[in-house]
């Protein structure tokens, strides 16, 4: 097997990845070595920091050549890292930047505001999220199955400890249980998928591997459907989609929640990046002959998973009472509307899944933190997380409440917010590629959806018990702003964003490897 | 090396399925673990199979099954640490008894 | 002499300033808050009456046209040989445009007149004005953008933009059952408008692209601008109506039969056609008077105005079709709505079903198919617009005293208030149709319509007309004759706050009734227009 | 050897196979047998007594005759016992032992398996041991003995990972996991073994390797005096014969493979002494570190479990990281 | 023949199974039987057994155990390395030197915690 080394020159590459290991292993000895008294929400600042640093390293090679090899770049090759199994493409970069986007946000809400009887090691708390996001960063870069696999259980086994991180909490040590073996399971399950794979083509390389499925023999057709449906469950598990979501309610619950954030957001996130990649860097283009009609059973057999999940997502929500439990299922929900431009193939006036997908990501990430960072004001000043906790909310602390209005409307999808831009652009999408069925679903769960988001604006509104005023902190309140102005500004303005992604993403360069 | 690989196929999708089996219907949280390595096991068979008799046979697989181990080993030593958590709070590894948050 | 100002974005803005001052008013003051939010709903009443009276009667066209590019993304830049297919790159294009033809002009004034009237009805809202006075001039700038909007997309937020003010003002300021009330709007209307961004957004993907040719690229735009669509669908060799299964922009029989059948759904539910009424019906019942008044005068309307602007005019043929279907809808509801409000206790229920009736009487109107229909449907819209505001007013005015709006606990007012039970005479000889007033026009103008083509259901549903006679006088007379309730012997008769819009709404009601060219001679040239477009575009042969 | 290892499998190969097998048995029975014997002398030697003298000759019969009653000594299981997994234990105990030995080389042609990863084979079966310790500590259902078998388990696989890591460097000086090329990379004087090269991995791998064994001064799961008898104070009998067995065959198995390892294997340690054959000189390595193994125990006390503890992870652990640096560096200053 | 290395260890397993399987055997043929109460009692020093055997045990011994199987696994990473190790470049030292490092600070971590320390839980 040719295997090329690291050259020192792959160093700048690899920045943004080196950054998050450097940081958290010195942040990890400061804990280790500062004194008891000294405030660790100094670790959560320098988290912050090195998440910060890992963006603008990620933001320098973003680019329209961001592929082209660094060290000879008239040559116009492109950059093949580690023989080709770590892929630093604009694909990977903006994923990359929206995940380290949202990590920032989120610990810039964790810093300060969480209580230290609830979770005794601070300092960890800080800093596991640098791990957990570097999974998710390999994960979106990978070219290859084993490195694919490797971020994957970073993230994965990262955030099992983040979420049993409540030590004396037994619904945290629950929900972390359940996590880890169902997560496991389904780490089993991508796995064993991934085994027949590389077992048919003899090759990790996801190029690889769609090169040889293209070429191999008829009778491994079922092979291949094997494969792909063990992935599929696998991945549906990690994205929380239904019906591979049962564990993502309880494990919200029981996380703190800036972990909940995390899962819902990051998590989702990275599991989407593989997804997308394993779809169109394997399975799509095996479609057409006879003998492979793998890539049109995969893409419609997304599309049906994408149905599930919006409309078991919005239809459980409408039962919740624990406002985690109701951002889970609109969370199982939005994996489901996420699902749909991946299904949503490329067709002559459809070229832009991409964009698309990435768009309502960032939307997504934005108004759901945001929606986060309400409730942990909440669960602050109530101890718990029911929606009853919001009642009167309005009255308490109206300029939270009305920043939750404008993040519930983006989640609702009512215009003119970030979400609403999101599910119209991968509407347009569906039924450019006249894929109606879909699209009605989706809407007709939308407008389920309205039943429950709107639920917390009647406690909010409607509801008044008391006009004691909440306080927020300023972290908080910086991180509900930040995310509610970027919700409306991708509501008022999304040619901006999508403009931008379009520039950065080139199909045939970022997705199609080689 | 010439031979067949169903053997192996079969034999690891056996333990696959009784992985599988053991992990979504064994009470004790335990044998539950024990079934998810069991899990990953199957998996190892399957690489370090087609890694001899693939395909294209190559040592790729080999390199992953080595990965795959790690892996393994990390996920359930961070679930018996969790377990032994959620042991110290309620007393019980029963996995029906994890309840606490219905609705 | 206003074609060189944007007045349309005057109009539908200016509530904005009062709700930019309002945010920076301390709670505390009460009574200027009230002051401000009844006279920012002038501006726009008094810009929208110059309006009425500059506009140009003898044009068909859209009028004071504004037209800016709001959304303008680049769909995709990288398709591997894009050139081989004709283009270079596509776009997607939403443009806030905003123009008024004859048939928007009576709508925005009569928004702008209700909006009005309801703010100086707001005097029975008790708590929290700044907030009410905020969600109530935002709603009154989502009502002006519906009317005016001329892009699909723009159309789809203002009609949105409605939704989420009357939501919070149903469940906050509403009567005990405020919030079922509110969820029930919310879901039956957001259903209406997912439904209508269906049919909505496949009308951008396949009708509303178009080619755009430079020196050397040429690009094709996917946007929401009616003009485009009305083109490219009524255009026989475009790709909408040329070209077979591989082109991605060809519309097939089937679809356009479906997007017009999502959009009949979608204006239906807020129209309310009937199977789709129960929300409307909740909302009469438990919203605050002013509320009510701008519900039952104007949000209706917004169904009935997007049935004719999209429904049917972009689908011509196919509504022509269906011309039957909507006459026969239109007839359930009159019938529906008679036979249950006859048998209602509840004052506001009676309306509610009024209501339903009489907004079967527009799609009476509509199903005509010819001028006289068309603008008897129209002249219906306005007038009970203005009937329906005026009643509610009233009921608002009534519970206000006597804490009920049950029919059995009411009676013998005319002794105790005898202005107001006179002006619930008034409203009720309105809204019976009795001629001279203004609900008589409408009416009359739809069924001598329909009556050519559809006699027999015109005729069941001039019957179905009578029956508004009995329970419109059963409620009337019942209220105001009869035994009075001993404790509401001793109300006290409208104040001046009240009075203004009593007299102002039944004003006009007379002024319809007697002159009603004041309203038919801005319609006349439109609904000509569109009467012609009609019958040219249903005799050429187009789609598949 | 060599040449059936490379011939076609056969009834015959498979005969001759099985043969030296049993013959390998018997040898490590009968080196059980008088280490156990020599291990008594020599300590009686050590603290000025006689050691067995009665039994045959010298008392050369002695562990003859223990074995013996061993066997015919009644078998009791606890009444509280996990019967099944209390059986299986000692067993599970023993088969590693002797499995180990498989690929271990006696000179250049006198070697059973020839396993390219004869290392990491001998690595990951002596681990299974610790699962028969801890089994049958915990399925005696007795305190004592749970405590003996968690101490020892603990012991073990702490040790474990020192020792596996100390022979890293052995194996970067040679390239290879295989046994016998690990053995021929050592060829010539006795500067060219391991130990010296290797010094401090070869420090860690005997203190690892003697707590491995469950030896002195590590022989805390046995401590008589806090434990009674450790993981194995309810076994009686053959069964108790067998966990001491295994113990034994690993003394055997670790003595052989500190030889391998470090000591030269069958090389004489200065070039004009070649002409003496290989095993002997491999004998003679061999009895020195089994004689070393019993000398400690006679010279050494016993450690305290936190003592034990501390060196394994605080010292060894890193000790044999660091050699695995020294190594790597200097083999590559050196290149 | 590579395959005939695996028969020997094979048979090895086999003689393994086999001594103590036909010891037992013999020996209970050979020994005496006579269980009674006293004697299947469980050892207690003599004293009456109190409380079931199985007890809940110390959780320092779980943390060895977790410790174990981080650092036992790493060295699957090692010898690979450690065999190729000649025909890599200097490269493969940076590697590793990495990857030792990160051990170590996976060390420093337990040894910080005090995981390390018997008498610390």
């Amino acid at each position: 097997m040719e295997q090329q080394g690291l050259q020192l020159s792959d160093l700048y590459t690899l920045a943004p990845e080196l950054t998050l290991v450097i940081a958290a292993i010195v942040i990890s000895l400061i804990d280790l070595f500062i004194p008891k008294q000294v405030n660790r929400s100094l670790l959560g600042w320098l988290t912050l920091a090195s998440i910060i640093v890992s963006g603008v390293f990620v933001s320098l090679q973003i680019g329209p050549t961001s592929l082209i090899d660094p060290a000879n770049p008239e040559s116009g090759e492109l950059l093949n890292l580690l023989g080709g199994s770590y892929r630093v493409d604009n694909f990977a970069n903006l994923l990359k930047l929206i995940l380290l986007g949202s990590t920032g946000l989120i610990i810039l809400m964790s810093i300060g505001s969480v209580k230290e009887e609830d979770i005794p090691h601070k300092g960890e708390f800080y800093y596991f999220f640098l791990p957990a996001v570097l999974g998710a960063m390999i994960t979106a870069s990978s070219g290859d199955l084993i490195t694919l696999f490797v971020g994957l259980e970073l993230l994965s086994i990262t955030s099992y400890i983040m979420v049993g991180m409540r030590k004396k909490d037994h619904k945290s040590n629950e929900g972390a249980f359940k996590y880890a073996i169902l997560g496991a399971v389904s780490s089993a399950t991508i796995l064993y998928g991934m085994s027949f794979l590389y077992g048919m083509s003899g090759s990790t390389n996801l190029m690889a591997i769609n090169a040889a499925l293209q070429q191999a023999d008829p009778s491994f057709s079922a092979l291949i459907y094997v494969s792909f449906f063990l992935l599929l469950a696998g991945f549906g598990f990690k994205i929380a989609a239904a019906p591979f979501h049962n564990w993502a309610p309880d494990v919200y619950q029981g996380a703190p929640t800036p972990v909940t954030a995390f899962l819902a957001v990051v998590s989702k996130a990275a599991g989407f990046a593989i997804l997308f990649r394993v779809m169109y860097g394997v399975f799509y283009g095996n479609s057409g002959t006879p003998e492979h009609p793998i890539g049109e059973d995969a893409f419609f057999s997304l599309s049906v998973l994408a149905a599930i999940a919006m409309i078991i997502g919005n239809v459980t929500a409408l039962r919740q009472k624990n406002a985690k439990r109701l951002l889970a299922y609109s969370g199982i929900a939005n994996a489901g509307y996420l699902l749909v431009p991946i299904a949503t193939q490329f067709s002559l006036v459809h070229y832009t899944n991409f964009s698309e997908f990435a768009y309502y990501l960032l939307a997504y990430a934005l108004m759901n933190i945001g929606a986060f960072a309400v409730l942990l004001i909440i669960e602050r000043s109530t101890g718990s997380s029911e929606i009853r906790g919001y009642a009167g909310l309005y009255y308490r602390a109206p300029w939270t409440a009305a920043a939750m209005v404008l993040l519930i409307l983006s989640l609702a999808g009512i215009p003119v917010t970030g979400g609403f831009f999101g599910k119209l652009f991968i509407l347009m999408g569906t039924l450019q590629n006249q894929t109606y069925w879909l699209a009605a679903i989706m809407l007709a769960t939308s407008v389920v959806s309205y039943y429950f988001y709107f639920s917390i604006i009647r406690q909010m509104f409607m509801r008044s018990d008391e006009s004691s005023p909440i306080r927020t902190t300023p972290t908080l309140g910086i991180t509900i702003w930040i995310c509610t102005i970027g919700t409306v500004a991708m509501g008022a303005y999304p040619q901006g964003v999508l403009g931008w992604i379009q520039d950065m993403f080139k199909l045939t360069r970022d997705l199609f490897i080689g | 090396m010439s031979g067949s690989i169903a053997p192996y196929l079969t034999l690891g999708a056996i333990l696959f399925c009784i992985g599988l089996y053991g992990a979504l219907s064994k009470k004790n949280a335990v044998i539950v673990l024990l079934s998810v390595e069991l899990m990953l096991n199957a998996v190892n068979l399957n690489l370090v199979a087609f890694s001899k008799l693939g395909v294209n046979p190559s040592l790729t697989g080999q390199i992953f099954s080595l990965f795959t181990i790690t892996v393994a080993a990390a996920e359930v030593a961070v679930g018996i640490a969790l377990l032994i958590s959620l042991f110290r709070n309620k007393g019980t590894v029963d996995v029906n008894e994890m309840d606490s948050m219905k609705h | 002499m206003l074609a060189n100002i944007p007045i349309l974005s005057m109009i539908a803005f200016s509530p904005l300033l009062g709700v930019l001052v309002l945010l920076f008013m301390p709670k505390s003051q009460g009574r200027w808050i009230k002051v401000i939010g009844i006279a920012t709903t002038l501006i726009p009443l008094v810009l929208a009456t110059w309006l009425y009276i500059d506009f140009n009667q003898q044009s068909n066209n859209l009028q004071y046209g504004e037209h800016y590019d709001w959304i303008n993304v680049p769909l995709n830049k990288d398709v591997p040989n894009l050139e081989q297919y004709g283009f270079t790159s596509y776009y997607l294009k939403f443009s806030y445009s905003l123009a008024v033809d004859g048939l928007s002009l009576p709508m925005v004034f009569l928004t702008a007149l209700i909006a009005t009237m309801a703010a100086l009805a707001s005097v029975y809202i008790k708590k929290r004005w700044k907030l009410y006075f905020i969600l109530f001039l935002l709603l009154e700038v989502g009502m002006f953008g519906v009317f005016m909007s001329q892009d699909l997309f723009l159309f789809f937020v203002f009609f949105e933009a409605t939704l989420i003010p009357t939501f919070f003002l149903v469940g906050i300021w509403g009567y005990m059952n405020k919030e079922k009330a509110a969820n029930k709007f919310l879901l039956y209307n957001g259903l209406g408008s997912a439904v209508m961004l269906l049919a909505f957004l496949i009308l951008v993907v396949t009708a509303g692209f178009s080619q755009v040719q430079d020196q050397a690229s040429s690009s094709i735009y996917f946007s929401g601008n009616l003009g485009d669509i009305v083109t490219n669908l009524f255009t026989p060799d475009s790709a909408v109506n040329a070209g077979g299964e591989g082109n991605p922009f060809y519309m097939s029989g089937n679809l356009k039969w479906a997007v017009f059948i999502l959009l009949l759904i979608a204006f239906g539910i807020k129209l309310p056609i009937l199977p789709f009424h129960t929300w409307m019906l909740k909302v009469h019942m438990e919203a605050p008077p002013s509320i009510v008044m701008i519900h039952s005068g104007i949000l209706l309307k917004m169904g009935a105005y997007g049935l004719i602007r999209f429904g049917i005019l972009l689908f011509p043929a196919e509504a022509k079709e269906w011309a039957f279907v909507l006459a026969l809808l239109g007839l359930i509801n009159i019938v529906y709505g008679a036979i249950l409000a006859f048998v209602q206790k509840d004052f506001k229920l009676v309306l509610a079903y009024s209501s339903i009736s009489h907004m079967g009487v527009v799609l009476l109107g509509i199903a005509a198919f010819n001028q006289i229909g068309m603008e008897g449907a129209v002249f219906q819209m306005v007038s009970h617009g203005l009937i329906s505001a005026l009643m509610f007013l009233l009921v608002g005015s009534i519970y206000e005293r006597t804490q009920t709006t049950q029919l059995d606990k009411l009676g013998g007012l005319a002794g105790s208030v005898p202005f107001m039970s006179g002006i619930l005479l008034v409203a009720g000889m309105a809204s019976l149709g009795l001629p001279g007033l203004s609900g008589f026009v409408g009416e009359f103008l739809a069924f001598l319509g329909l009556f050519g083509s559809m006699k027999v259901v015109t005729v069941v549903s001039a019957l179905g007309i009578i029956l508004a006679a009995v329970y419109v006088l059963r409620a009337v007379l019942r209220i105001t004759y009869g035994p009075i309730n001993e404790a509401h012997r001793s109300i006290r008769d409208a104040r001046l706050i009240e009075a203004i819009p009593m007299i102002t709404l039944v004003a006009f009601i007379i002024l319809l009734g007697v002159y009603p060219a004041i309203v038919s001679q801005h319609l006349q040239q439109t609904v000509n227009g569109f009467d012609q477009f009609i019958q040219q575009v249903t005799s050429m042969k187009t789609g598949g | 050897m060599e040449n059936l290892l490379n011939e076609q499998l056969s009834w015959w190969n498979f005969g001759v196979f099985s043969f030296w097998a049993v013959v390998l048995l018997v040898i490590v029975l009968g080196y059980v047998t008088y280490a156990i014997y020599f291990e008594r002398k020599i300590l009686g030697w050590m603290q000025l007594r006689h050691g067995p003298t009665r039994t045959g000759p010298l008392g050369l019969l002695q562990t003859v005759a223990d074995v013996a009653k061993l066997l015919i000594k009644e078998d009791t299981i606890p009444r509280k016992a996990e019967q099944t997994l209390f059986k299986l234990a000692p067993i599970i105990m023993f088969i590693p032992s002797f499995v180990v030995l498989a690929t271990i080389p006696y000179t250049s042609s006198w070697f059973f398996a020839d396993l390219n990863v004869g290392m990491l084979y001998y690595a990951a079966l002596s681990g299974i041991s610790t699962i028969g310790v801890v089994l049958g500590g915990w399925a005696s259902n007795n305190k004592y003995a749970l405590l003996g078998g968690m101490r020892s388990a603990a012991q073990m696989i702490s040790y474990e990972v020192p020792l596996v890591i100390s022979v890293t460097g052995v194996i970067m000086m040679s390239g290879s996991l295989n046994m016998r090329t690990i053995v021929a990379a050592q060829e010539g004087a006795f500067w060219h073994w391991n130990f010296l090269p290797q010094i401090v991995g070869f420090i860690v791998f005997i203190i690892a390797a003697v707590s491995e064994l469950n030896r002195t001064p590590f022989d805390l799961p046995e401590a008589e005096s806090e434990l009674v008898a450790g993981y194995h104070v309810e076994y009686s009998g053959f069964r108790f014969a067998f966990y001491m067995l295994g113990e034994y065959v690993y003394t055997f198995a670790i003595a052989c493979l500190t030889t391998v390892l470090f000591l030269g294997g069958w090389h004489a340690p200065l070039p004009f002494l070649d002409f003496i054959p290989g095993i002997i000189w491999y004998l003679l390595k061999f009895t020195l570190v089994v004689f070393f193994l019993i000398w400690l125990r006679g010279t050494l006390p016993r450690v305290r479990i936190d003592q034990l503890m501390s060196l394994g992870w605080k010292v060894l652990l890193p000790l044999s990281l660091v050699n695995v640096i020294i190594t790597a560096v200097v083999i590559e200053l050196t290149k | 023949m590579y395959m005939n290395n695996y028969v020997i260890v094979a048979i090895f397993i086999g003689l393994g199974i086999f001594l103590p399987v036909a010891a037992l055997t013999i020996g209970r043929i050979l020994r005496p039987s006579k269980p009674v109460y006293e004697k299947l009692t469980t050892y207690e020093s003599g004293n009456e057994p109190v409380g079931v055997g199985q007890v809940r045990f110390n959780i320092r011994y779980y943390l060895f155990a977790l410790m174990f199987v981080i650092f036992d696994v790493e060295t699957v990473f090692l010898y690979p390395w450690a065999v190729a190790y000649k025909q890599l470049g200097l490269f493969a030292l940076v590697e590793m030197l990495i990857f030792v490092s990160l051990l170590v600070v996976g060390l420093i971590y337990a040894w910080r915690k005090k995981v390390l320390q018997w008498t610390s839980l």
